[in-house]
């Protein structure tokens, strides 16, 4: 259960990909309750930062902080407060859609039960293609499968990247009303997303990854650092 | 109950769980398995097409040839592994599970043994049997390759993991793989060729199952640092 | 309109047919199998070189015959159904498969059981016993990779074009195999077939074969029927919009 | 150069995957000049719509006649007509962006020099990543390469399924604009999107998917028809 | 210019054109071209360590086995051929270009052996070398992989494209075309053996000619087909 006294915070954060410096001095807090909106254009950055926050790079500088620990040094605690959806659904073709759902729980050590997870994916409009292996699914069905999740976990920390992708809009008004339950529940969510979604929550942030670019104006523009929270 | 107790069988659970879903995929694949076996039988039935039927000829290098086949079918499996895991996503929720990486490889890599390492061990008998082997030898041979393919599946987990989204991936871990596994074909075939000229295989044997045993407590934290690195 | 109705309507047409005709093969099967056998293991004078062992032959022969003309008849149908897109030709080489597969591999198996007695060794590397493992390989590459394909209208594709570029590679194969052997140094081990055969052997022998054919075609069109059982799911409700779009 | 007398016509088009009827009896008449949005739920059968259009695969019933012919007959001539931009990107990480997109034009016998193909990269803001190679690029980057083709291209007939994916805002609004010009010149673009997008342009039609799917209905009720025309 | 002619003019061009495209990338992955060679040393070096190192016998089976392992070589190094094109979108491309679709799957195939056949025709005389094969024996093997592998290719492209997207595609691509390929394999190995042993090595070759001849005639269009078959 997400609870209201989680606080995650980045700081002093950089990512450096190939040669290029995609950006620095990213600093943060992100109290319990936050919607978080990672904007930026094509490259800025946004899904090298997800990932460094769910541990799968590591940033080149600065340290993320989850319930004042280090998350790098809390490693086992941290897996098992995160909830990370990538551009890839991590969808298996031969499996039939409830057993994607299952099998995705399994793996990070979430057990349901079949009625549960049938019941989530009736929710989502997948009740006619219960039957079929994934394979025969289109984008957005596939999408739906690997979003189901949302509806299932009670991790508190949840970050989706373009989450909204390939949705139809019915999904993604689904999608939202989700995403703003958790947050008003006391959970966090950081996503991103291109497509104009709006989510009704109280707190809402936005770290604009353009403004953190070059990182000596990053470092000395002090409107830049107020700029973050919106 | 602690929480370090609690945790603990809850990864045991864990464990099984992804178990059941890696032989749940096994299943569904089927057809997968009994393409490693054709394609093991193929590679043997190449050799007299190339070198000639004489059968003396044929009975001294039999178990060479069946061991080198086997190696080559185990190996070209290997992107079962976890290719395809890397391609949908899989992967990264696997890294980003609470459970030892470890562990989930050795799992992955048990279901694997169990779909391809002992259809291996149970067909190559057969094949011997077409190089006139006698009984001895096919019984070692049989139980050679049940010993050798969990070090095989194991070695080319790390190779596998090794290479994720690099460019000619396949043969990279074929190139990183076979070199390794060279002592796994030398024992191997030496217990055949020991069994067939009347020398016991026991000690051929006994090298492979020190081998298997320190595979076994290597190969799973080398993958796993390896599946990390290719994530990064 | 463009569509061919013929084409998904033969094989619905087709079904009740093979349904009432393929028992009637099971019969005279049964009947050819009861005279064959009886003729092979009563009337057949015991061999003085090989003794009871080589009565096999009754099994061995006909078997091996079949997994050869099935494979022609199977890559016909496929080609077929590939070239004029007639689905119920595709659905008999389907069907064919596995029946070919399975004579192919009671060639093999009769073959090396008798090898025993006969070379000392259940399998030599001679031309004939390759090629027929060859041809193994190929009943299983047909129906592995039609296994392999989940939309049936792409695996009967799939599958002409495959036994097509087979068909006409199986008698370069057959040739190059049979090359190859008689290339090196005849084998040590002579092969020593029955050279004139007895003519009461030639019957048993021709009885069994009409009876695995028999049996063959009763298979098939057995199969063939669960085939378009399974499709006429589909072609039910594909009816349907006939008669909107003609 | 598009010319402004070609007509495309979908004439009773049916569309059945593995066992199931997705869509029948979908008629429509596109002119020269129309901008076609195929829309419909997840699952609806845009994307197999486009690609039967495309040839990619065939109809289960109905044809598709372009100027006149029916393009499986005369399929050679039709194939000189379209783009077709699909899910897939087309782009090999092996190449340099530009390299992707001559190979790409290459395949399609559109030949350009490059000073040609490189201005296009730069409008689109690919500018300072014209020397990597495209294994390193974003998920956004990679799309902006593979739709750069619609700069380049003087085929008639459009079909793009979901280009907007992963686009950001901006690119966006090049594209739409980009699309609103060829429609403007007497070109024809067919397109899926689940994002809100405007374009300009004086003929916009839908192809409603989702009343496409009771084959009956489709055919009795006039309204659904008339819906196709909005 | 009447449009006909410009047509061909332009079909012309174009060929060229997607040949230098792939030849850029077979370029750009040009280890994999290196890798392809090691695998197929590495294959042949196991087989002495599998049979034993007994040099009468290894000359015996030299050439068989160098074949056996130029064909696995030119096989595992078939899903480059059309599996990422398929993967990333290329190959809807390509079915939908203006070109023949047969002259495009031939065109891939010559670069393909260009980037794998040539350099295993001039790595196999090597090979021979360690096995005691003679200077003709070595002049034939060159020869014969020179003149096989374009069908190797060939043949392959065929199974490639029937498998494409499928499970299991690359142990299933080895089971179709393993079989279709035994001719050459006969044909090569056979032209070395009659080369070692003093009869001329030319009437094995001219069948492989004819062989290679007849595939290049057939197997583009085959392909073609099985490639529109795959995208359905
Ligand atoms: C696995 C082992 C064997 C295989 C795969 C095999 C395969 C075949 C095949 C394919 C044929 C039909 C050839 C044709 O009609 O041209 C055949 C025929 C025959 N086989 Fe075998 N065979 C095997 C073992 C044996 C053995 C051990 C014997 C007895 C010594 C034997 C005796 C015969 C005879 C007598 C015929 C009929 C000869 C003829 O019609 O020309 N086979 N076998
Ligand atoms: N081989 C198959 N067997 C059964 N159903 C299939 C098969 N292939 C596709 N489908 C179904 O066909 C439908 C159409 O898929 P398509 O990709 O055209 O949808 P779409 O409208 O593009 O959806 P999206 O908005 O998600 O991209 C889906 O519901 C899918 O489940
Ligand atoms: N190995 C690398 N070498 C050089 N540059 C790289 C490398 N990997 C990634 N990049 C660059 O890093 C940048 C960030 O990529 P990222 O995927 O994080 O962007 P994004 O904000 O998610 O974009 P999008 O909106 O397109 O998804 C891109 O400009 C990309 O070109
Ligand atoms: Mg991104
Ligand atoms: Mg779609």
């Amino acid at each position: 259960m997400p609870k209201g006294t989680d606080l995650l915070q980045l700081n002093k954060l950089a990512c450096v990909k190939g040669e290029r410096l995609l950006f620095s001095g990213l600093s943060c807090e992100i109290p319990s309750g936050s919607l978080v909106r990672v904007t930026g254009a094509n490259g800025a950055g946004k899904t090298s930062l997800l990932r460094m926050i769910a541990g799968l790079s590591e940033p080149a500088a600065g340290e993320i902080v989850w319930k004042s620990q280090n998350t790098r040094l809390s490693r086992s605690e941290f897996l098992q407060d995160i909830l990370y959806l990538g551009h890839a659904s991590a969808i298996k073709d031969e499996l039939l859609p409830a057993e994607n759902l299952m099998a995705n729980c399994t793996i990070q050590g979430e057990a349901f039960s079949a009625p549960e997870v049938h019941a989530v994916l009736e929710e989502l409009g997948m009740g006619e293609r219960l039957d079929v292996e994934s394979l025969s699914l289109s984008a957005g069905q596939r999408r739906r499968i690997a979003l189901a999740r949302v509806w299932l976990t009670h991790r508190p920390l949840w970050l989706l990247d373009e989450p909204f992708n390939a949705l139809d809009v019915k999904s993604v008004e689904q999608l939202c009303l989700q995403i703003s339950y958790h947050v008003g529940e006391g959970g966090i969510c950081l996503y991103t997303t291109h497509q104009p979604v709006d989510i009704v929550s109280n707190r809402q942030l936005t770290i604009p990854l353009d403004a953190f670019c070059q990182p000596a104006k990053a470092q000395s523009d002090p409107s830049v650092l107020n700029g973050l929270i919106l | 109950m602690s929480p370090a107790i609690q945790n603990q069988s809850s990864s045991f659970a864990m464990a099984i769980a992804l178990l059941r879903r890696d032989l749940l995929l096994v299943y569904r694949r089927r057809s997968d398995s009994v393409t490693v076996l054709v394609f093991f039988s193929i590679v043997v039935s190449l050799f007299p097409l190339g070198v000639g039927a004489d059968p003396t000829m044929l009975r001294l290098i039999g178990g060479g040839v069946v061991w080198v086949a086997a190696l080559l079918s185990a190996m070209l499996s290997l992107p079962r592994l976890f290719s395809s895991d890397f391609a949908d996503g899989t992967l990264e929720q696997l890294v980003l599970s609470p459970q030892p990486l470890a562990l989930t490889v050795g799992i992955k890599c048990l279901a694997h043994w169990l779909a391809t390492g002992i259809p291996l061990a149970l067909m190559a008998p057969l094949l011997g049997l077409q190089f006139g082997l006698d009984s001895d030898a096919l019984w070692v041979l049989s139980l050679g390759v049940l010993m050798g393919t969990p070090i095989l599946s194991l070695i080319g987990a790390v190779g596998t993991a090794l290479t994720l989204g690099l460019r000619g991936g396949n043969l990279l871990v074929a190139l990183l793989v076979l070199p390794l596994n060279i002592p796994v074909l030398i024992l191997g075939a030496g217990a055949v060729d020991a069994a067939q000229s009347g020398l016991g295989a026991g000690a051929h044997l006994s090298l492979l199952g020190a081998l298997l045993i320190m595979t076994l407590i290597g190969a799973p934290f080398a993958a796993a640092s390896a599946l990390r690195i290719s994530l990064d | 309109m463009q569509v061919n109705w013929f084409k998904y309507a033969a094989p619905a047409n087709f079904f009740p047919l093979a349904g009432k005709i393929y028992p009637w093969f099971y019969v005279f099967a049964a009947l050819l199998a009861v005279a064959g056998m009886y003729i092979g293991f009563f009337v057949a004078p015991t061999d003085f070189q090989q003794g009871e062992a080589y009565r096999i032959i009754f099994i061995h022969v006909p078997a091996a015959w079949m997994s050869m003309f099935l494979y022609l008849v199977m890559a016909f149908y496929a080609s077929l159904g590939f070239i004029f897109n007639t689905r119920l030709s595709s659905m008999m080489a389907r069907a064919i498969a596995p029946t070919g597969a399975m004579f192919t591999f009671l060639a093999l198996w009769t073959g090396s059981m008798w090898g025993r007695p006969m070379w000392g060794a259940y399998w030599v590397w001679d031309a004939r016993l390759t090629s027929e493992l060859i041809l193994f390989f190929l009943y299983i590459g047909f129906m592995a990779l039609q296994a392999a394909i989940d939309d049936p209208r792409r695996g009967d594709k799939a599958g002409g074009v495959l036994a097509l570029v087979g068909a006409i590679n199986v008698p370069i194969i057959y040739f190059s195999v049979k090359w190859w052997n008689t290339l090196h140094q005849g084998s040590s081990i002579n092969l020593t077939r029955a050279p004139s055969m007895a003519s009461i052997m030639l019957w048993g022998m021709l009885l069994m074969a009409l009876s695995f054919w028999m049996y063959s075609i009763a298979v098939i069109l057995s199969r063939v029927q669960c085939v378009i059982a399974e499709r006429e799911r589909r072609a039910a409700w594909l009816q349907h919009i006939e008669p909107h779009t003609t």
